[in-house]
């Protein structure tokens, strides 16, 4: 048996609240503006429905970076959700970087449903961050390493 | 060199602009000081590119009238550029003679301090060989 | 501490109290446990001294639900986690008969061993109303001595004052301990390289075996079940079974009591690995202090609580990496 | 365990081009639960309806993932075709393999990799839906418009009639919007006042209508069928009663130095001012900016003038707060800032103007009472040239990517109207594109053509260089002839790029609506829901939405009417079921949920629960499903776990995330 240095593919999960940042990411669909296959989105209603427990439980899977994005400040759907989750973000992620996290692995982005070139611009940016920061071994459970 | 096909890519490459952006307003034709000692206009050189006859864009008297003034570029609505197109085509044919008209020991002499680079690097581009 | 038992049998005679809620004669001389005194009788193994660091509050919990009023003694730390409890609706003011009892210290008996002090058989000292500042201890070895400030617990040199946030009576005098800055270790280990960070707590969060000492202790974890015992988020767990599930627990347990945790420093006491798992919360205070400005819990019952709470121009997550 | 059907869809070519949608139908068949699969053309047509319904019978599904484009454009089709066929349309989930995939991946290889991994965490999720079921809420029966121009006016008019209260709220002194600046309208050249006029009016008189001008929407809260609207009614500082618009106030103003809005600044007005003549509400404001009193403190003539004492020098902000079921939005829009575009000499020179400037010169209630000349020497002019395409149809960021779509008709007007009325002035109109489609338009235009002598040249021009005579030379390119043309003009119209109102981006927010790049609201469907807002409640109404002119705007305007009367006419509408919950035996009572809850919907309440044969009285969360709009800010703000999101279960997505990154 042979080993193979596989090409590094990161797996990075993408939070889109359903009503400025999912449709966001549609828009830059709709206008066809590229951004890696990596990303992946999952759909949670805000922001502040992004328990870190999920940002976490990614990482223990093996993502190699997390973002989330959600309306910008003052635009959220639900009037507030996005300053709790905008405080919360803030204190995982200073917490993260506390223990030796690598900062660039998390993100939070304020993505309005006009701001198709946004997203899209801030998923090549944040894929190439992890691209440069490599493979997640500091928060990953092993196990799940294939 | 290649094929007329592979010249119109590298004049695509060279200029990076997107010929088919194009609209034809022939604002670029509007605006051109030069346009009447050009046998192909401005708003044309983007048809030639299209088409990909770039050999008589090589050969036209435009090639070598264009002052590189880029009143074109600034203004054209769609980001297209003619003037970019045209200096592209002149780089091919620089490029192939590989003949200069200077040396390059021999400009710094020539040199007037107070000319505008742009007009500068143009004027190579032009008379190079 | 007599004071403190005689104002206990008077309040257990005149029935003011159905029980008392106080610590009891361990079976070594530092190992007191807190425990429940119903009858003037069974307050003969009642103590109050140097090693009864037990944070009471969370008793409280269950003993709101008996049947009258339960003596608590808490000292000066507690009653914050008294405040935020009551905050949380988890104990019944009502229910309890708060002795607010005076402390200068507590000790820690790891800091003893560390001297190189062992098989102890006996010690003075450190009891509540000397006013020794040398503990005198007796080992199979012999006696030695040890100074009272050398063996008090990490928390109490950093302590948030000897002011009672809550009480019925005031019952002995404490004594100011605090000689160093709070969170000076928090700072020392911000300021190193993101791999020194790594490596430090890979080091001591390695050491943890999970077995939910620091939860069961916590005043701020009083939920009836932890998320990491229910199905709810498929994150029952029950062993460390990789690198990765101490540092999500611990990660996880931090955030939930953030803005709750009033800092009262159990975790670390009760660890049996030595985890100084008080960084963890520490750090949620320090970042929630420069952050979203100062921020005590438990010092006041009608304050909102910083992570239920926001402001318009709360920095923005990419701070993190913009600081230091 | 559930039995899962998924239904990849191909979208005609706009996801099989780029995925292998065959491909990602066999690999599901591979996920847990799965136990139908297949691929189609368009899931979304009857006939893709109806392999679901299909497939559910046949193979009796629990659940279902269909693999196509946005939930946002499709899920609630699927779902509805689910529950035709007996499931419960929550236990549908959509794998979003068109906008966050197929168009964004060039690669096959890659991108159904990608679609594959999108499949099995809607699968993933699937599997642990449970039925929902949706909850109800109260409908107010009063519509707002928010603008009152001619698309506000017709959509009030057309709610009005239906029987429902509407109130306009209109930013400026007077409805009527930019229709009331115009001269003539196309094809027609009726006059745009003869028939606003009337409209205007009969808002004004209809009972059911109630109009605040002056006034500006504050803040909006609240959703589908109940929203609360705070709207700022600005200080006029004339009492509304009591004044009787005999006019005298204007005429005897001394500050007669404000450009007037409504003329496009091309004249001055006073600081006391309607308008125009046929404002509505014929009520003049007082512009404190300009107001001698107001600046000096000296003064107060108008007062003093005012035969009714309707002026109010103190009068204050008034903030009314009103219920609403449904808001339609009719900002309008504005053209374009011209200063990017200098090589036109918009700023060089008065001779050089805007179209709407143009309408104003035209009008005889304008500043030059309808006589065509040059704003800088008053003199007639003998050449016109007008430029099409100013900042229109740009690439650039100096203009806007779109076609303004009415600028090829009005110049075509103005052409003729010009011929008409000066035949002796000659008029050249430089052109990209003559666009011309609607009802006799391309008529109209050509009637300008052959019958009043206008010279259309195919060329842009490239720059307008005013004279020292006063002159204004342009040059330009005719394509056709491949000439380069140097034109000596009196005065130069270009046809300037429209865009919307700038306050609609406010607006919007306020709203929650979705708003694209250009600042034009976006629609719920682009072809099939053109008047609504992909925010529930909120409809959509003339140019906020897209170019258009004034026929497809009163179009535009009666079938957002008839949209908000659907909607108002209903007693009760079904809420969302994708509320929150607290599992009582987790709650610790602890009121953290309760204090980020933007809703109020979370109460406490004390309730003997059963914990494994344990009964006690406990505090429990309680969650009002009416109220809750299923922001899930509480979920996260439970230490217990205890309160989670039906729809949105942390288990839910949970999976999801594992599913990604396995």
């Amino acid at each position: 048996m042979s080993i193979e240095k596989k090409e590094f593919r990161p797996k990075i999960v993408a939070f889109c609240c359903n009503w400025c940042s999912y449709a966001g990411a549609d828009l830059a669909g709709s206008s066809r503006l590229g951004y890696p296959a990596d990303v992946k989105i999952i759909r949670v209603p805000c922001s502040c429905r992004v328990n870190p427990m999920f940002i976490l439980r990614a990482f223990e899977k093996g993502a190699d970076g997390v973002i989330m994005c959600g309306c910008h400040p003052g635009d959220c759907h639900y009037s507030t959700g996005n300053y709790y989750a905008r405080r919360r973000m803030t204190l995982l992620f200073s917490m993260l970087d506390y223990i030796g996290v690598e900062n660039g692995r998390t993100r939070v982005e304020w993505v309005s449903a006009a701001e198709g070139v946004k997203f899209s611009d801030t998923m090549n940016e944040f894929v190439e961050k992890i691209y440069s920061l490599g493979e997640n071994v500091r928060l990953g459970d092993l196990r799940c390493r294939s | 060199m290649g094929s007329e096909k592979k010249q119109a890519e590298m004049i695509r490459e060279i200029s990076g602009v997107n010929p088919l952006k194009c609209m034809k307003c022939g604002k670029c034709s509007a605006t051109c000081p030069s346009f009447n000692e050009m046998d192909i206009k401005p708003h044309q050189f983007v048809s030639y590119v299209i088409n990909e006859d770039i050999e008589s864009l090589v050969n036209s008297k435009s090639l070598w009238k264009c002052l590189s003034c880029f009143a074109c570029v600034e203004r054209c609505p769609r980001d297209v550029k003619p003037g970019k197109l045209i200096d592209a085509a002149r780089q091919l044919v620089v490029r192939q003679k590989g003949q200069d008209y200077l040396s390059a020991d021999e400009i710094p002499e020539l040199l007037d301090p107070e000319l505008p680079q742009q007009l500068l690097v143009s004027a190579f581009r032009r008379y190079r060989r | 501490m007599q004071e403190l038992k005689d104002r206990a049998r008077e309040l257990l005679a005149d029935g003011t109290v159905k029980r008392v809620l106080g610590w009891k004669i361990g079976d070594l001389p530092y190992n007191p446990e807190p425990a429940y005194f119903e009858t003037e009788e069974s307050l003969k193994d009642f103590v109050y001294n140097g090693f009864c660091g037990a944070n009471l509050s969370k008793y409280m919990i269950e003993a709101s639900k008996l049947d009258g009023k339960t003596m608590v003694c808490l000292k000066p730390c507690d009653t914050y986690s008294f405040n935020q409890l009551m905050k949380e609706h988890r104990v019944d003011r009502e229910k309890a008969y708060i002795a607010g009892v005076g402390c200068k210290g507590k000790l820690d008996i790891e800091k003893i061993r560390k001297q190189g002090i062992k098989a102890i058989e006996r010690i003075e000292g450190a009891g509540i109303c000397d006013e020794a500042e040398t503990l005198k201890i007796q080992t199979v070895y012999g006696e030695k001595t040890c100074a009272y400030a050398d063996a008090m617990l990490e928390r109490c040199h950093v302590c948030k004052g000897k002011e009672h946030k809550i009480y019925d009576e005031l019952i002995g005098e404490s004594k100011e301990t605090a000689d160093a800055d709070r969170f000076d270790e928090v700072a020392a280990i911000e300021a190193m390289s993101p791999e020194e960070k790594f490596a430090f707590f890979q080091k001591e969060l390695s050491k943890c075996i999970r077995c939910n000492a620091c939860r069961n202790v916590c005043p701020a974890c009083s939920c009836r079940k932890c998320v990491f015992d229910s199905t709810k988020f498929d994150s029952s767990q029950k062993a460390n079974v990789d690198s990765f599930e101490e540092k999500m627990f611990h990660i996880i347990r931090a955030f939930h009591v953030a803005g709750r945790c009033t800092d009262c420093g159990e975790c670390s006491r009760v660890c049996p690995q030595g985890i100084p798992l008080h960084l963890f919360n520490r750090k949620f205070i320090k970042d929630i202090n420069e952050l979203y400005g100062e921020y005590q819990a438990g010092e006041d019952t009608g304050a909102k609580a910083p992570l239920t709470d926001y402001t318009f121009e709360d920095a923005e997550p990419s701070i993190v990496g913009k600081r230091g | 365990m559930q039995r899962i059907g998924v239904f990849v869809c191909h979208c005609g070519s706009n996801i099989a081009a780029t995925v292998d949608v065959a491909k990602v139908a066999e690999m599901a068949l591979m996920e847990p639960g799965v136990v139908h699969a297949e691929d189609y053309q368009y899931m979304c047509s009857e006939a893709g309806q109806a392999k679901i319904a299909e497939a559910v019978h046949e193979k009796n599904l629990t659940g279902v993932v269909v693999c196509s484009c946005s939930p946002r454009m499709h899920e609630a089709t699927f779902r509805k075709a689910a529950e035709r066929a007996g499931l419960n349309p929550y236990m549908v989930e959509i794998a979003n393999i068109r906008e966050h995939c197929s168009w964004i991946h060039k690669d096959m290889e890659e991108a159904t990799k990608k679609a594959v991994i999108l499949m099995r965490a809607a699968v993933a999720k699937v599997n642990l839906n449970t039925p929902l079921k949706e909850g109800e809420s109260r409908v107010t029966k009063r519509a707002l418009v928010i603008g009152g121009g001619i698309a506000g006016i017709q959509t009030a008019l057309d709610i009005a009639d239906a029987g429902y209260e509407v109130d306009i709220v209109e930013k400026t002194p007077s409805i009527g919007g930019r229709m009331s600046q115009l001269d003539k309208t196309f094809p027609t050249l009726d006059c745009s006042a003869c028939i606003l006029t009337p409209k205007m009016v009969e808002a004004a008189a209809h009972e059911k209508i109630t109009i605040y001008t002056y006034s500006e929407v504050e803040k909006v809260s609240g959703f589908v069928g109940e929203f609360t609207v705070d709207i700022r009614k600005k200080a006029r500082h004339v009492d509304m009663d009591k004044c009787t618009g005999c006019g005298v106030c204007q005429e005897k103003c001394p500050s007669k130095k404000a450009p007037s809005e409504f003329n496009r600044g091309l004249n001055k007005r006073s600081a006391i001012y309607t308008p125009f003549a046929q404002a509505i509400p014929n009520v003049p404001v007082i512009d404190c900016d300009n107001c001698i009193k107001f600046k000096t403190g000296k003064c107060g003539i108008c007062a003093k003038v005012c035969q009714a004492g309707a002026i109010d020098y103190e009068q204050q902000d008034e903030i009314l707060t009103e219920k609403y079921g449904a808001i339609v939005v009719a900002t309008g829009f504005d053209t374009i800032n011209l200063e990017k575009y200098d090589e036109y000499a918009y700023s060089q020179s008065p001779d050089v103007i805007t179209s709407l400037e143009l309408e104003r010169v035209m009008n005889a209630a304008g500043p030059t009472h309808g006589h065509l000349e040059r704003l800088s020497d008053g003199k007639a002019p003998k050449e016109m040239v007008f430029i099409q395409c100013v900042g229109s149809r740009c690439s650039d960021d100096r203009g806007k990517s779109y076609c303004s779509k009415i600028c090829c008709m009005y110049t075509a007007k103005h052409a003729m109207l010009i011929r008409d009325k000066y035949p002796d002035v000659n008029v050249t109109v430089f052109y990209i594109d003559v666009r011309t489609p609607g009802k006799n338009f391309d008529e109209f235009y050509r009637r300008a053509v052959e019958q009043y002598g206008v010279n259309y040249i195919k060329g842009q021009v490239g720059k307008v260089i005013p004279q020292p005579d006063g002159k204004l030379l342009v040059q330009a390119s005719d394509l056709l002839d491949n000439q380069q043309i140097l034109k000596e003009a009196d005065m130069v119209v270009l046809a300037t790029a429209i865009e919307p109102n700038p306050d609609v981006r406010k607006i919007a927010t306020m709203l929650t609506a979705s708003i694209d790049t250009n600042n034009f609201l976006t629609e719920a469907h682009a072809k099939l829901r053109p008047v609504e807002s992909p925010t529930a409640g909120i409809f959509l109404s003339g140019v906020c939405q897209g170019p258009k002119d004034i026929p497809e705007t009163v179009a535009q305007a009666g079938a957002a009417a008839v949209k908000a009367v659907g909607l108002l006419a209903k007693d009760k509408l079904m809420t969302n079921p994708c509320t929150a919950h607290a599992d009582e035996l987790l709650c610790n009572g602890c009121s953290t949920c309760e204090n980020v809850c933007p809703y109020g919907a979370i109460t406490y309440e004390e309730k003997e629960v059963n914990d494994h044969g344990i009964r006690e009285v406990r505090r429990i969360a309680n969650v009002n499903n009416a109220l809750c709009q299923g922001c899930g800010a509480c979920t996260v703000a439970c230490p217990s776990g205890a309160m989670d999101l039906k729809g949105f279960s942390n288990r839910q997505i949970i999976a999801e995330v594992d599913a990604i990154c396995r």
